[in-house]
């Protein structure tokens, strides 16, 4: 039995859908001396600025409990070199790439969908608004539904019309789905779910924050549990929305219960690190998962876990046992 | 329109469950033996491999690196890297705790190595504790040059010191060196580096150690105008580039500090590359 | 040398910062099998309603990665019962016992704090205000300032005056900073953070949530870092309110990296099921650690993490290396 | 005001790092025996343990709960215990890899045990796969007592029946049932157990096993009027009492059922007591 990986996600067909996620993948070319990266549904970029970057200083990561910290500041060659040398290598390499872009001025994330238009390759983009909004008292833009709402209203006042649009949110609100209801009311044709956990690590011996930023974004096997959380939520509130899952992928089975939970693709981040063939597994992993139920088509399962979606759900079920 | 992949190329980093071959103590240190045939083959020194580290449903998610101390290729299918273990947090603990024939997932080679001169040269190799490590397969290529090569192998305490055995057969000399004065000289290897320089006409410096050590050492090869390469160690996340965790100051042409990636731009670099005092 | 473990919490003092957490060590009995529950700084028992309780279907657990999920659903023999029969044990076992309690409505957090008004042993109460909000389109009390603050003003006005009410707060909100703001202005002597972090799992095999209550409280070391950033945040903004920290502490070391981010005392949670033992270990651990140290006094490691509260940090940094 | 502490009576829960004593293949199970001295001195049939799953930093950081399979208890420090492992997730696959001279954290003895008959009484002893592990221990105090056994031993498979061999000392009769009919009799052990209460005349019903198994069980011994208790099965974090994740619909004298925690009221009831329709 061939089983059918292509998803669309609200206009957007990708052949595949097991994704790299913002930021742990870089622009491709180090994993493609993994595996063969035209084998993935899309790269997702690390979230470009405007301008070249340094971050923040080392220490810039740590391990904790099936999960790690990072606080990278988006590190990166700013949107020029970002387009001349990554998306000129990806698009020659055949790779559909899902361009992240931050920045800390609404202004800023108009200009580089601006730059963006003309860019070779690129067959979506995602909006990471987990960045400090500097136009209103520093406060995240993905905290709060207006500045939220803002950022994608820009970003879809400045993309072509066809270019779809993906919302990156924050788990760390106190109500996801109404920051989810305010981007896709301000034009986001797709959401992905989640960015990292807001998080700290103290080093035992100097009793002082081990980064060097004080917090860090916390990302991993152990966030798991609450990106399918916010993914189940989201998704009984918009039963329409495409949805990138994205927190603590690690198998095949991380991906289908990813899939159950709403998602209708995935993106592979932290457990890159851990296994940098992962991508390449867990789209093989997931293949097999649907053929040994007997499922022929991977939207077969998307929202099987919602006792209000059961699609297809006994022949899944019953193959399963 | 697809190129073949990249993957298929000379720069490929393989990833294999490798066996443990054959497992030594060497003081505070383990030394594990591992089969990976790809990676001994494709090895020069001064890169190194990361080693997933735990069980299954470990909580100890990252990769561990080790830098590459000995490789043994036979051309055929029984090519082996060696790797030195300091038991430090969990995961390095659990490394040294394998056994013969345990399996380990190796991932490797990774980073830029040691650049070797082009003439038979005088070269002083400079390790502190484990550090010590990556300058026993440079030795060996160096050797096979024509390099002299006089080590100093430095540690906190004897213990610390790594290869004191293997050094009589990989160098032409070799001074010892602890801090508290259980073994050889009483002091840091800094101490009876310019010594040393002087005394073998020394072209080259290899360095691989703490942070400190190596920013003493690029100090006085500095001064004493010998070129200095050293193999840095900073805290990895993913050890092949994609994630932004390893960075340091390194100056451009331009003489300006950037941070750039200690994993695929290093870990070797030239001493007067590395910005030590950002 | 001897470690002076007493702390006090705005008056409330403490022979040991070790505590239990509440719902992960009933109320003492089951515990005191293990070792003897004396030794404890106090018993945060399992937080108790007005009537008696069944709780969620089974099931009502899944273990996640360095986590476990639960929705147990406050099961229990209601206030009666627990004051007669729990209560009067706990006092006759000589352990200072700080109660939680909890309610869908206002008026049942008052009514409770009226029937504890003569209960023996209680020493403090604790306020769980992670339950859904009954009187207000069921949103969780501790989500938004006004709720909380309500219950906590509702609980000190039924409360003798002079004993302490901590708030315990959940993680699930934008701004913790503003949640502790509200409760302490409600009247909060102190706070407890954190409560469990909403997450969901799905089983592999059937692709349904595996818990019967679908989503469930995510505890264990996996939300360390998050018990951490909310104290260390709370910390920052609050210097003088007393904190219990919770959520992932597994040893003496764990329990001092919480007090460097600015709790007070520390409650051993989810760690008590993977090794029963642990309140008595932790607290040993803890003033082993200051001991090697040469700290004197536990209180003097509390808020080291802060670079603006460095409290005699030169003598424990440098006498650490 | 203190009183001594609890923790020093007879309801003492032990908590020990066991050694491996010995480690072997049951068809598909692997059977462990712990030092466990003062958990073997304690334990009664029907009880259970707690072990501690996978090496320093594992994400998987509940216990894994183990009927007592077997105890040898010298009176001295000798003291054993047996568990039947079935490699099921990660954790049971990792104690099943466990080999002779590794530690394991064990917590025990938790739960009530099997009420026994003051008289020497017929008893039928009724196990599904790993469920037959405690049939054994209990077997042992039953027989000290003079009651005949007759044991049903069912699974899936052939592989997945414990105790074939062992069954032959430890009881008078044994059948053996398979779904797959690769042993004994095919189908299920309800279907022998009407004809095994008769033939022995039986006055005890004891049984252990998945929750469908038990509850088809239950019925048959209320019909046949026979006395029947059955150790359940339910997921538990804590296994001792202090969590409430493992409870199940228990009827108190009142017929009511009320959520009780498996791991302290049972996990062996009485099968009237058991809502198994709840
Ligand atoms: C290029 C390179 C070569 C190395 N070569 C060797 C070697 O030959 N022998 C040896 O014993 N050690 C070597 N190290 C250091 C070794 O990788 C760390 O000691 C080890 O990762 C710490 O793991 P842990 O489980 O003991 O400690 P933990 O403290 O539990 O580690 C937590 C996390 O931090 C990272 N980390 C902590 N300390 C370091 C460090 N010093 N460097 C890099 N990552 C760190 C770990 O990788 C892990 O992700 C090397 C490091 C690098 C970067
Ligand atoms: C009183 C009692 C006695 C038992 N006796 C035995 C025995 O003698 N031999 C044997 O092989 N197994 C026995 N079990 C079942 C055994 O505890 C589980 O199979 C085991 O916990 C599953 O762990 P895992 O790592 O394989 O699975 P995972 O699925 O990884 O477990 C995840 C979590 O769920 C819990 N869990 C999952 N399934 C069960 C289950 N069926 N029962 C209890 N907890 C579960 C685990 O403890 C763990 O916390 C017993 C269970 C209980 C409650
Ligand atoms: C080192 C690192 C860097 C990241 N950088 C970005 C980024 O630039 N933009 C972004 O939107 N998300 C970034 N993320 C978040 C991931 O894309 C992802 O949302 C998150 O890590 C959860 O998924 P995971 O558990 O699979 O890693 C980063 C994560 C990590 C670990
Ligand atoms: C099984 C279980 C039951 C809990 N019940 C309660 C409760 O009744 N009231 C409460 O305030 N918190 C309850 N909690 C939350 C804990 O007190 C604690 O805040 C949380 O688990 C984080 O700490 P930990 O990681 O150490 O477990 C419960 C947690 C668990 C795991
Ligand atoms: S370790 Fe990830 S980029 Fe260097
Ligand atoms: S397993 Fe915790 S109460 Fe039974």
């Amino acid at each position: 039995m061939k089983v059918n990986m292509a998803v669309d996600l609200g206009g957007l067909v990708l052949t595949n859908p097991v994704l790299t996620a913002s930021g742990c993948a870089a622009s491709g070319r180090e994993l493609d001396r993994i595996f063969d990266i035209t084998t993935l549904g899309a790269m997702i970029t690390k979230s470009i600025m405007l301008e070249p970057r340094q971050g923040r200083p080392t220490p810039r990561m740590a391990e904790t409990p099936s999960g790690m910290l990072n606080s990278i500041g988006l590190q990166g060659p700013g949107i020029d070199r970002f387009i001349n040398e990554d998306l000129v290598w990806l698009a020659e390499r055949g790779v559909p790439t899902i361009a992240s872009i931050a920045g800390t001025h609404v202004h800023e994330y108009a200009e580089l969908t601006r730059r963006l238009r003309s860019a070779p390759g690129v067959v979506a983009l995602e909006v990471n608004i987990s960045c400090p909004n500097h136009d209103d008292r520093d406060h995240v833009f993905a905290c709060y539904p207006e500045p939220a709402a803002k950022v994608i209203e820009a970003v879809r006042r400045s993309a072509p019309f066809d270019l779809p649009i993906f919302a990156k949110l924050s788990p760390d609100v106190t109500d996801i789905v109404e920051i989810a209801h305010a981007v896709v009311d301000a034009g986001a044709d797709g959401l992905t779910l989640i960015n990292t956990v807001l998080g700290l690590a103290i080093d035992p011996k100097t009793l002082r924050p081990v980064l060097s930023a004080v917090t860090g974004g916390l990302s991993g096997p152990a966030i798991r549990p609450i990106a399918l959380r916010c993914i189940h939520q989201v998704r009984a509130a918009l039963p329409k929305i495409p949805i990138i899952g994205v927190g603590g992928v690690t198998s095949g089975q991380d991906a289908l219960t990813f899939l159950a939970a709403g998602a209708n693709a995935i993106s592979v981040g932290t457990w890159v690190f851990s296994d940098p063939n992962a991508p390449a597994r867990v789209s093989q992993e997931l293949a097999q998962e649907l053929k040994a139920r007997g499922v022929s088509d991977v939207n077969e399962v998307v929202n099987l876990a919602h006792a209000e979606y059961p699609l297809e759900s006994d022949a899944v079920v019953s193959l399963n046992e | 329109m697809n190129t073949p992949s990249a993957s298929l190329g000379k720069n490929r980093i393989h990833q294999i469950d490798a066996e443990v071959l054959a497992t030594r103590r060497a003081g505070a240190y383990t030394v594990l033996t591992l089969s990976a045939n790809q990676i001994a083959a494709a090895a020069k020194p001064g890169q190194f491999v990361t080693c997933s580290v735990g069980e299954v449903g470990t909580g100890l998610i990252l990769r561990r690196a080790f830098s590459i101390h000995d490789v043994t290729s036979t051309g055929g299918q029984g090519g082996t890297i060696d790797v030195v273990v300091a038991p430090h947090g969990g995961g390095t603990q659990w490394l040294a705790q394998r056994r013969r024939y345990d399996k380990v997932n190796v991932s490797g080679p990774l980073g830029q190595g040691f650049k070797v001169p082009r003439e038979p040269v005088s070269c002083v190799l400079v390790g502190g504790g484990y550090g010590s490590a990556p300058l026993f397969f440079l030795a060996k290529v160096l050797a096979a040059r024509g390099c002299r090569i006089e080590m100093i192998l430095g540690g906190a305490t004897a213990d610390k010191v790594f290869g004191i055995l293997e050094s009589r057969r990989a160098a032409n000399s070799t001074t010892l060196v602890t801090e508290d004065g259980t073994l050889g000289v009483t002091g840091r290897v800094t101490d009876v580096l310019v010594d040393s320089i002087n005394r073998f006409d020394a072209k080259a410096i290899y360095a691989c150690g703490p942070m400190g050590m190596l920013a003493a050492i690029s100090e006085l090869a500095v001064d004493a105008e010998v070129a200095c390469q050293v193999a840095v160690e900073e805290a990895m996340a993913c050890g092949f580039g994609v994630c932004m965790t390893c960075v340091l100051p390194i100056k451009g042409d331009d003489e300006v500090p950037r941070l750039v990636r200690a994993c695929v731009a290093g870990p070797v670099f030239a001493c007067e590359q590395v910005a030590w005092h950002l």
